[in-house]
């Protein structure tokens, strides 16, 4: 296939991953927790990571602005 | 936000002391201890961090009225990963030595906590300008904290301080402290990033437990004061009475 | 109604950001792409001129398309217009990472000085360190590897043994 | 037989001597965050094993089948971290769906893993290591399972740390890190493991 050819195809296929990525992300967000483990939570006093947003990091800061 | 006047000034400090991203709230380790083997590598680490979180705090500001609430991770993810290309696309141009000596942790600035922590808990709630001068504090706080990393590393593993081999513009120059044979090059190892910042949590949590323990001895001064004064009051008051009685 | 506008809302911001991202992205790439290949020139220059010596001159590189499993273009050296030897040019990778080198030859057939152009090897420094800067000035055999980076040593050696047996053959 | 020894050789390497926490530092964000019970370390462990693996096997023929003929190289962190999200969320998504029982112990630490240094720091180090097919999956598998080794032994320390009696500045965080400063240290000692194996 030509060079250009090549180059939509690799444009494409990074469009495709970013909606990929973000129906995954919505649908992850929607479907409901399973029955049992409503309550699980990572008991961890400084943040592991950082897209959870009931890490520590954030906690400090909502709390001090309510 | 209140906006009284300090606000932004305190806003800047917030990053350096009070909440300094590696110190005190513990995150973005992994370049921590991975690109502090030298004061220039801590150096160079730290201006390309604050570049991309300044740049991506003020456009996930610029953006946050846009962003719908739902998607906010992945569009941040996106902004990010492009600042982070753009930035190493310039030092893989213009600085090569920086870029071989860093390697794959610039990329890992788009993995980094501080960044995504920083434009989800401020940038997407206060307005640019706020963002923007978080970022910079932010920014200068996490470089404070790789340089002072750094300099315990450096000058325990090699003796002295050496600069110009990544900066190669700057000439080069090796302050040379402690003698050659004498440095413990244990501290260029992954080990000895272990060690040295295991012991600097350690002194702060020791300085912060001296500070509690002296604002504790404070209080009880404090309380024991009052309660000599309310003594002292009631004795007053009961001499006072019998005086009343007996005229 | 309501939740269809969303979503139109929801597309168009993302295609703003991806569309934004995308034309700063390719706006660097332009700025940067030929400082980039400038960069590895000048790193061969600096390599050709590190094997033999400053003031020798070197041909253009004629590209190797034998056998060869690892070897990639040569280059004529020549002092004050009087052959003096060869520079090849060699890429391979094992399963520590890559490394692309340059490998003196002189006119004897006996290997002279390396320069890795490229050395994305796990234990790099150590490589450099224990293996290539001992092996320039002298004290260190080829043959002995075993420096603490033995794979990254082995594939040197293999290459360097490679150029100079395709040396004795080609080049008379 | 010798491509066999490379793929092993390969495993081992970047399980045990060039391990992904203690040597290339990797992954310090977990590895510190989660290791506070063993329970939640192995659960992060085998989460962080399973996106690894998956990470490995995609990124690697995005990279050279596609990016590499489209001269667009320079985008392959973007594609990266758009792979492991993605791959992150689908997998989430599975297990929220159909298994509670391994979302109990997975599930929760799937969205850590986005963030995780590591998974990035595997797929970015094949690229930049421009090694072949065979030896990033040998990488991928390695760093995986070192990863998990590593966590669920700090855990268990761990918790043993807790019940010690340890300076008071020195409780949590510091003594975890000075612990990992010697496990790194032991790590060390397995630095010339291969060098008499000539392959």
């Amino acid at each position: 296939m030509s060079q250009t050819g090549y180059l939509i195809l690799g444009i494409s296929i990074l469009v495709a991953l970013l909606i990929i990525f973000v129906v995954s992300f919505v649908l992850y967000r929607r479907t409901p927790v399973p029955k049992g483990c409503e309550n699980i939570k990572i008991s961890e006093e400084n943040c592991a990571g950082c897209t959870h947003s009931e890490c520590s990091f954030y906690k400090k800061k909502e709390e001090s602005e309510e | 936000m209140s906006r009284e006047k300090g606000y932004t000034k305190q806003n800047f400090l917030k990053g350096l002391f009070i909440e300094n991203p590696l110190f005190i709230s513990v995150l973005g380790t992994c370049p921590a201890l991975a690109t502090t083997k030298s004061i220039e590598a801590a150096i160079g680490m730290g201006i390309l961090f604050t570049i991309v979180l300044i740049c991506s705090n003020t456009l996930i500001s610029l953006l946050r009225k846009l962003i719908p609430e739902e998607i906010r991770t992945p569009s941040y993810i996106v902004v990010i990963a492009t600042f982070v290309t753009i930035v190493k696309m310039l030092t893989n141009a213009f600085l090569p030595e920086l870029y071989s000596t860093l390697g794959v942790f610039i990329s890992l600035i788009v993995v980094n906590c501080i960044v995504l922590g920083r434009a989800e808990a401020f940038a997407s709630k206060n307005n640019v300008f706020d963002s923007f001068i978080d970022g910079i504090g932010m920014g200068v706080g996490y470089t404070m904290a790789l340089c002072i990393m750094a300099f315990f590393r450096e000058f325990l593993g090699t003796g002295g301080f050496a600069f110009g081999n990544i900066f190669t513009f700057i000439p080069y120059f090796k302050l040379q402290i402690i003698p050659k044979g004498y440095e413990i090059s244990l501290f260029t190892t992954p080990v000895g990033a272990f060690i040295v910042f295991g012991l600097i949590l350690a002194v702060m949590a020791f300085y912060k437990n001296r500070k509690a323990e002296y604002q504790a001895f404070l209080q009880r001064k404090e309380r024991q004061r009052k309660a000599e004064e309310a003594k002292a009051k009631a004795a007053a008051l009961a001499a006072h009475k019998p005086v009343e009685e007996a005229k | 109604m309501g939740n269809s506008k969303k979503y139109i809302l929801t597309a168009i911001t993302l295609g703003v950001i991806g569309a934004v991202s995308a034309a700063l992205i390719s706006l660097t790439n332009l700025v940067t792409r030929d400082a980039i290949e400038k960069n590895k020139i000048d790193k061969i220059n600096k390599g050709l001129a590190m094997i033999y010596d400053e003031n020798s001159q070197f041909s253009e590189a004629n590209s190797i398309n034998g056998e060869t499993k690892y070897l990639d273009s040569y280059y004529v050296a020549s002092k004050n217009d009087e052959k003096i030897g060869y520079v090849f040019q060699t890429t391979g990778s094992n399963m520590y990472g890559k490394i692309s080198m340059l490998v003196g030859i002189d006119l004897t057939y006996n290997i002279g000085n390396v320069y890795l152009v490229v050395n994305e090897q796990t234990y790099a420094q150590t490589l450099i360190d224990n293996y290539v800067n001992p092996l320039n000035d002298g004290s260190r055999a080829l043959e002995d590897v075993s420096c603490g980076a033995t794979y990254g040593a082995k594939l040197v050696r293999t290459m360097a043994e490679e150029a100079q047996s395709w040396a004795k053959e080609n080049l008379k | 037989m010798n491509i066999l020894i490379t793929f092993i050789l390969g495993i081992i390497s970047s399980m045990l001597i060039d391990n992904v926490v203690l040597s290339r530092f990797y992954g310090i964000c977990p590895f510190l965050g989660v290791s506070k019970k063993v329970k939640s370390a192995l659960g992060m462990g085998i989460a962080v094993v399973f996106v690894i693996v998956l990470a490995t096997l995609i990124c690697w023929p995005l990279y050279n089948f596609i990016l590499v003929p489209a001269k667009i190289q320079f985008l392959d962190t973007v594609a990266y971290i758009l792979v492991i999200a993605s791959l992150v969320q689908l997998v989430g998504l599975f297990i929220k769906k159909y298994s509670p029982s391994l979302y109990k112990t997975l599930g929760i630490y799937l969205p850590l893993i986005t963030t995780n240094c590591a998974v990035l720091g595997v797929a970015q180090g094949n690229t930049d290591q421009a090694l072949d097919f065979l030896s990033s999956l040998a990488n991928g598998i390695g760093t995986s399972v070192g990863f998990l080794v590593i966590i669920v032994v700090f855990s268990c320390i761990r918790v043993r740390l807790e019940s010690a009696n340890t300076p008071k500045a020195f409780k949590g965080l510091p003594i975890a890190l000075i612990t990992a400063a010697i496990m790194a240290m032991a790590f060390m000692g397995l630095q010339g493991l291969f060098s008499g194996i000539n392959v």
